[in-house]
Parts: C-alpha cells; structure tokens; sequence
C-alpha cells in the first residue's frame, strides 16, 4: 500500500508540470523551435555537403562526430569495467552439478539449448546475419544502419555460437584480453582518422582536409566510413568481451530449475 | 599545428592512450601504464599552455570539424576553465603516477584495465570541462560517471554495493539533464550553449528556464553531492579503490558544480524572473549541507568516512557562492573549488600512503604517527589547518572572498553560517591533528621492510599537494584576477 | 497520435506489471515485450534508425538478464 | 471527435503519458526492494526519455529522414537530430546496463541475495562481525 502511494505521489509531482504549463512544442508542428533553427540546415546540406543521403548518419558521424567518438569509447569503457569487476574466480560455484546429483535430484534431460541443431545454426543462419552486418556496414550512408548497428549484429552471431553449447569450436576464438584490445582498436582508428586532419592542417575530424588524392565530396564518404570500421570493430569487441566474461563467470551446467 | 588545436588536443590525448593502453600492455608489462602517465603530462603541459594562450589573446572558440557554430560541436575555453582543467591535469597526473602501487593482481588484462579507466576517467572530467554543447557535456559525464561506478566498485565487497546504490542514482541524475536538455531543446532548438544563451534571452522563456531548473539542480545536485542528495556519497567515497580515491574525491564533484554554474550564469543569465527563488533554494541547500557535513564528520572514527562527510560540507561552500551570486563570491567559490581539490586529493594521499605503510584508517590508531611518516603528516597538517582556514593557506582566502561577497549583499546568515561551520571543521581537525602528534604512539608495525619513508612515486603527490595548497594561498590575488576576467561578465 | 497514445498505455502497464510483480523471469520476459513495443514505438514515430538499434539492444540486453537469471533467485519475496 | 482527441493528445496528452511512463521508472527506482527490478526500471525510465526526444523532432507531413529524389524541402522530411541524439544515449544505457549487471552478479555472490533490506542487516551482520574480531585483537595484545 505504501509502495502505490509513493508511486502516485511521484507520477502527480512529475507530470503536473508539464500537463499545467504550456511548455514543449506540440508534436507535428513543423514550425516549432526545434523544427526550425538547426535541423532545416541538416536536412537541406547533409547530401551536398557529406555526400550522405542518410541524415542520421550525416548528424552522428558528420556533424556532431565528436559525441559518437565518445559513444563508441562509452561501449569500450563497459566492457573493460565488466572484464576489470568479473576478473576473479568465485569462491565456490553456486550449484555444482555433481552436488546435485548426490541429493537425489532427478535429472530432467538435455538443457534447452543444446538440442538445437548447431550445424543448421552455423552452416545457415550464422553467414547470413555476417553478411547482413557487413551490409549494413557499407551501406549505412545511404539507406538505414551504420556502424553500431554492423557491430551489434556481428557480436550477436557470437552471442548465438556461444549459447548454443560448447560442443564445437565456435567460429571466433577470442580470449577475454584480445577481444577487450580489440574493442580498444576500433574507436582508436576513429580518433586516429580526426588526428591525421589535424595533421594536415584542418581542425579536428575535419574530413574535407583528409590528404587523399580524391574529390571534395569523396573525402567525406572515405572519412565516413573509416569511422563506421572503427565504431563496428569497437562494438563487436565490446559485446564479445561482455558476453565472455559473464559467461566464464557463470556456470551452465546446472539445469535442474 | 599543436598551438591551433590545444583544447582538443588536451583531451584526444589521454584517450588514445587509454583506447592502446590494454594492447601496449599486452606486449610489455610496463608499457602501458607508461604511455598513460606520459599522456596526462603531455596534456598538463599543453593545459598550462593553453592557460597563457587564453590570459594573452581571451577566449578561445574551437569548432570540431570545422562546421558554423550551431550545426557542430564546438568547444569554448575562457579563462575559468582554463584553470579548471589545469587544476584536473595536476591531479590526474600525480594520481596516475601514485595509484600503481595499490594494483594487487598485476595480470596483464587486469592492470592494463584499470590504467585504461583511470586515463578515461580523467578523459571524460576534462571534456566535461572544456565543452561547449549540452549533449556533448551527457556525454562526458557519463564517461565521468561509468569510470567512477567501476573505480568505486574495485574497492572490495562494501564498494561494490555502494558503486550500485551510486550507478542508480547517478542514472537518475543523468536522466533529470536529459529532461532538461530536452525542454531546453524544445524551446530554443539549438544545443550550443552560447546560441542558446542567446536565444533564451531574446524572448519570454520565464517557464521553460523555471521548468528545466527543476530537473536540473536534483541532477547536478546528485552528482555533486549537496545536501539532500548526498545519500550515496559517504559509503561510495568511504570504499572506493585506494589508489585513485583522491582523483574521485578531490575532482570528480567539483565537475558537475563547475556545469552547475555555466547552466546558471552562461546560459540562463541573471536577468530573468525567477532568478531569486532559485538563488534563495540554492542556499538553503548549501546551509544544510555545510551544518550536516560538519556535524556528521565529527562523530565518525574512521578517517575516510569523516572526510567523506566533510565533503558534503566542503560542496556546500562552493553552491553558496553560486547563491550569492557577485562576481567576487563567484571568485571564492572557484578558488575553493581549486583549493579543495587540491586539499582533500592531498588529505586522501595522505590517508592512502598510511594505509600502504601501515594498513589501518582508523582515527585512534594514528597516535604520534609524525615520527615514522613526517612528510605525510607535515601535508596532513597543512591540509588540515587549510580546510578549517588558516591565513596563510588556500581554504581561508576561499572563505574570505565567500564572506566579503555575502557582505556585499548584506546576507549575514550566510557569514554566520560559514563562520560556524568552519568552528565545526576546526573541532574535527584538531581532532586529527591531535591524534597525529600529540596521543600515544600506538605501536603500528610496518607492512613493508625498514626502508626511506615511502617509495617516490607515492612522495611526488604529497609534495605537490603541498605546494600548490600553500601556492594557491599566496597567490591568491593573481588566480582571482585571472578568474575574474569571465567572471565580471556573467555575475549580478 | 491514437497509435502512439495506445501503445505507450501498454509501455505504462507493462511497467506496472514489473514494479508489481513477484517473479524475476516474468519481469525479464515482460522487459523483452516491452522493448519489442518501443521499437514499433520508434517505427511509428519515424525513427527506423533508432528503431534498429532499439531492436539489436533489446535482444542483447534480454540475452544478458537471462544469463544473469541463472545465477539470481527469480523469487520475490 | 476523433479531431480534437488528436489535438489533444499532439498538444498535452502524449507527453503527459511519457511523463508518467518517466515517473514510473522514478518510482521503480525508488520503491522496489530487489535490486534486479531497479536496474529494469531504470531501463524503462531511459526509455521515457528518449521517447521525449523523438516527440520533439515529429512533422506531421514528413518522411523518415533519408533523402529521395523529389523531395527538396525541409519540412518534407523528419528533424534528424533527436534521432543522432537518442543513437548516443541508447548506447550509453546499453553500457550502463551491463556495468549494473556485473555488479549485481558480484553482489549476488559476495552476499547471497540481491533484496536491499536482505542486503543491509548482512552487510550489519558483517560489520559488527569484524569490530568484534578487532575487539578481541586488541584485547590480546593488552594482555
């Protein structure tokens, strides 16, 4: 009864507010504050000006580049932390399976997850969303995706070679400390890519000042993806780093619910 | 090259360090904390730099990749956080060169991990300070934050729930700013801070600016830690890992004041409606808080958890100029947030090398310590009489431009309220400096065979400490002028 | 906008079914409905970037949960 | 009807609801005693907010923001920022997520239960525990 109170009294003292005052534009003006200062500039330049149909990617990678560099090393920065916390052996396993069995527990057969067919999995599913990544990769400018996205999916099909049993030798072997260099590396090219224009003499990401010998509107395509492999690489490391430290931290054996 | 892009450079550097640190040490055991420590010199070096730059030429306007101001992200450095960030070079440096002596398990994975959250620990406060955009600064602080979780987290099995009481609440905070950020985007539709100053000027936005306030000083308040938010701080500052709890304690709450104040003074102006009222909760906060910390501080026996209390205290002053709002009480409350740093960084430097010598915090066991340890206790003391604020030292010129600003707007409860708090800090220290030379000798055994008293890379921080504690007090006059060259501008 | 108010009627009562509720496998299980509902969420308002990453992020964080199940009573008290 | 249903839900009503979906995950927070549910409202509430992003870029008559041939004007197509925005903080609560996570399972093994109140008198138990060892220490030097 206390916790609906507490719950009632912070719905009421958090939306009166915004239900009273007349504050945020209304949703679907196209002439409000937020539709009219900045983003008409986004949205007429980012094709002439990044060679990027994709607005999103023109914002994240382009003009706003900055924050994404310091979302990828936000990734990087969780899985180091997960690697640094979960280092340690634990004292004891929770349940051990062999206690288990001494109880007199019945067994109630095969886990889940190891009755799924790994050969189907590897042989169909596995290449295609690898492929589907590296797709989204490449193609993020021009239509849905980007690096992150190419990244996840990639630390994705390590998550399902993982999970389905340990019977095989799954597609990637990375230990904890490569992977978690690994993810290091990635948004180190996209600082690396900023640095080499200060280098040539521009500001920093400043794609345009790139010394390649290509066109203007080339620079920021090459700029751009640069930056979408190294945000890809970061968040696979990343991901795989996180999965393998929970999983060595966490034993599977015990199926008895 | 390097003079046209110091403020980034200040901070892509460290973090290229922090992004190889784990590889480098990979393929040498030494590597890769020596590339992180010469990282966050070569920034100190290219800070003070910039610190010249500024005072010569003014404010320096940095667009990241050379877009017009709106449409990039751009950074700003006037000469407040010139200082500021020179201030967290000097004690992101000497922490980084102290804290390797507390890494138990020197596998290469494990020490190189916690080299790399230390340098993006210090990455992250130094964007925080030198951004020029709202969501730029979410996003620092939460590398701020995140670093801080797992620094904390590493100090044992009372750290590791604090760190989750903090992450919880820390994530409530960041989420207040972006509800901030959001209203504020809603209204003018531009995330540059200066444009936005602008714009919010220019028309009606009374309720916007009341609105987003409302979110904002519960946010910030929590992650600095003022008076009814400061639940999490005491257990997460008591347990956080030995090595680097000086850089959290000493830097990690002054960042989100520092924002506190650019969102107030920069950005919202003096000039609007309800300015009053803001100003009058703001000091209620920090009369709370400067009662509560002190009073709090004296009856705990562990060292660490009084000056965790004392903290609190400590914030309070530097809000209390921000209620006050005069350009020479803005001074004070910037000279104590340098000043502080650099005395509680050096009171946990301390702390920490007693414990590395000796293993105990605790109070009662210090007795006549100053004969094994007299550099230590020589910072100790220094540190002490600089908190309470004794003349020569950085805590009583503070306090002194606190009060004459109070004075100035006639707020004698605020002078009253400062002068006892600092009686109160006075008990407590005095208790310490107490057990430190004059209690019996306690008979503490040395972990560590007989040798000079602490190895150098734990006496480097001590003297700086020092130092800079007894610099800043006599030079006090030079670092207002400098401050006061923003400052002018933006105060009542 | 009757689209968007209906399904953030069920985000609000899927929450309160979590709050309330008094096993930790249903919360997580609700939790992965709950993010499959945003994500229409974000198609519907015309986000299908956010959207994708919305849906990868729900996947991977119900994934984690569910390990960390193994480990944690689902009980309630 | 159905018109000024619309209206007031595009001027108050979507917003009064995120607000008390934020609220919501507040209260979560707040409220709930074991730590695993925390950590899924403080989900929910990130959630709030970037749903609140997204309503402020919304064009009742745009598209989703990737350029096609035809289309020149700027109210043609949706604001592209909130959503370069609320990419970053996703995957900011992504990371925070799993730092919690690893946390928990820490706790978990260190004190055996993840419930707060369960949690407090343990770690009470443990303190008074070790003054009483240290008690004793000293006692044994005394004599």
């Amino acid at each position: 009864m206390r916790k609906l109170f507490t719950v009632i009294i912070l719905i009421v003292a958090i939306s009166t507010p915004f239900f009273a005052f007349d504050v945020l534009p209304v949703i679907g003006d196209p002439d409000s504050a937020p539709n009219s200062h900045v983003s008409d500039h986004y949205i007429e330049h980012a094709v002439e000006e990044c060679n990027s149909p994709n607005m999103v990617t023109a914002v994240i990678v382009d003009y706003r580049a900055f924050d994404t560099m310091f979302e990828t090393t936000v990734m990087f920065l969780a899985g180091v932390s997960v690697v640094l916390l979960l280092a340690g052996r634990p004292k004891r396993r929770l349940i051990s399976p062999s206690a288990v069995k001494k109880r007199g527990r019945t067994v109630r057969g095969k886990a889940v997850y190891e009755t799924v067919n790994k050969d189907v999995m590897i042989s169909l599913i596995e290449p295609l969303i690898l492929i589907y990544a590296v797709y989204v990769l490449f193609h993020g400018e021009v239509s849905l995706g980007g690096g992150f996205q190419a990244g996840a999916l990639i630390g994705m099909t390590y998550l399902l070679d993982v999970m389905v049993g340990k019977r095989q030798r799954p597609i990637f072997n990375l230990s904890k400390f490569r992977s978690a260099a690994l993810a290091g590396v990635g948004p180190f090219i996209y600082a690396l890519t900023g640095l080499i224009s200060v280098f040539a003499g521009g500001m920093y990401l400043e794609y345009n000042r790139l010394p390649l010998p290509v066109h203007q509107a080339e620079l920021h395509s090459i700029g751009i993806t640069a930056v979408e492999i190294g945000v890809t690489i970061g968040v696979a490391g990343t991901i795989i780093t996180i999965i393998n430290a929970l999983m060595e931290r966490i034993s599977f054996d015990d199926d008895n619910d | 090259m390097i003079e046209n892009n110091l403020p980034v450079l200040i901070i892509i550097v460290p973090l290229c360090a922090a992004l190889l640190c784990l590889l480098l040490t990979g393929i040498n055991r030494h590597l890769g904390r020596a590339v992180v420590v010469l990282a966050v010199l070569a920034s100190l070096v290219m800070s003070v730099m910039q610190l010249g730059l500024v005072i010569k030429n003014g404010p320096i306007h940095y667009a990241i990749g050379n877009y017009k101001v709106p449409f990039g992200i751009e950074f700003v450095i006037d000469s407040l956080n010139a200082v500021i960030i020179v201030m967290i070079s000097t004690i992101g440096f000497i922490s980084a060169v102290y804290a390797d002596h507390f890494v138990t398990d020197r596998r290469p994975l494990l020490h190189g991990a916690y080299n790399t959250i230390i340098a993006l620990l210090i990455t992250g406060l130094l964007g925080m300070a030198s951004t020029g955009d709202v969501f730029n600064l979410y996003v620092f602080l939460e590398i701020t934050s995140l670093s801080a979780y797992c620094l904390i987290a590493l100090g044992g099995s009372r750290g590791i729930v604090s760190a989750y009481r903090y992450m919880l609440v820390g994530t409530i905070a960041a989420t207040f700013y972006l509800v901030a950020a959001a209203l504020l985007y809603g209204a003018t539709g531009t995330l540059n801070m200066d444009d936005m100053a602008k714009i919010l000027s220019s028309g009606d936005y009374d309720t916007v600016m009341l609105l987003s306030m409302c979110f904002l000083i519960p946010a910030f308040g929590i992650k600095m830690a003022l008076f009814p938010f400061h639940g999490w701080q005491p257990s997460a500052y008591t347990h956080a890992e030995a090595g680097t709890r000086p850089l959290i304690t000493g830097v990690m709450g002054k960042l989100p004041a520092y924002a506190m104040f650019r969102f107030f003074y920069c950005i919202f102006g003096t000039d609007f409606r309800y300015v009053r009222y803001l100003m009058l909760a703001l000091g209620v906060f920090s009369v709370c808080s400067m009662l509560y910390g002190s009073l709090m501080a004296m009856w705990q026996n562990d060292i660490r958890k009084m000056l965790a209390y004392s903290s609190v205290a400590q914030i309070g002053y530097i809000s209390l100029g921000f209620a006050i709002g005069t350009p020479i009480a803005l001074a004070g409350s910037f000279l104590h947030m340098i000043g502080h740093a650099f005395m509680k960084g050096g009171l946990f430097f301390c702390t920490g090398a007693i414990r590395y010598k000796f293993g105990t915090t605790d109070l009662n066991d210090f007795g006549r310590i100053y004969k094994k340890m007299p550099l230590t206790c020589g910072l100790l003391t220094v540190a002490a009489l600089s908190m309470i604020g004794i003349p020569p030292t950085a805590g009583f010129f503070s306090k002194w431009y606190l009060a004459s600003g109070a004075a100035d707007q006639h707020y004698w409860i605020y002078i009253a309220v400062l002068v006892i708090s600092s009686l109160l800090n006075a008990v407590y220290f005095f208790k310490l400096i107490e057990k430190v030379f004059i209690n019996e000798d306690a008979g503490l055994k040395d972990k560590w065979s007989r040798g000079p008293e602490l190895p150098l890379t734990m006496l480097i921080p001590i003297v700086v400490c020092f130092v800079a504690i007894l610099g800043i007090g006599l030079f006090n006059a030079k670092i207002v002028d400098v401050l006061l060259l923003t400052l002018g501008e933006v105060g009542l | 906008m009757i689209l968007e108010a209906v399904l953030l009627l069920g985000l609000i009562g899927i929450t309160l079914a979590i709050i309330f509720g008094t096993d930790l496998m249903v919360a997580v299980v609700i939790y992965c409905a709950f993010s499959f509902l945003t994500m229409f969420l974000y198609i519907v308002m015309g986000a299908p970037d956010v959207a994708f990453t919305e849906a990868v992020i729900g996947v991977i964080s119900t994934v984690i949960f569910i390990i960390l199940l193994r480990s944690i009573d689902r009980k309630i008290k | 009807m159905m018109i000024t249903i619309s209206t007031f839900l595009a001027e108050k009503g979507i917003y009064l609801l995120t607000f008390i979906l934020l609220s919501l995950g507040v209260a979560g927070i707040v409220t709930c005693n074991n730590y695993m549910k925390k950590l899924i409202c403080m989900n929910i509430m990130q959630v709030a907010v970037i749903f609140l992003f997204l309503c402020l870029g919304q064009k009742s008559k745009g598209t989703i923001p990737v350029a096609v041939e035809g289309l020149e004007k700027a109210a043609d197509y949706i604001n592209p920022l909130p959503h370069g925005l609320m990419l970053t903080a996703i995957v900011v609560s992504l990371g925070t997520t799993a730092v919690g996570l690893s946390l928990l399972l820490r706790i978990r093994e260190k004190y055996g239960t993840i419930e707060e109140d369960d949690l407090l008198m343990r770690q009470e138990l443990l303190s008074m525990e070790e003054r009483q060892r240290r008690k004793q220490e000293l006692q044994r030097i005394d004599t």
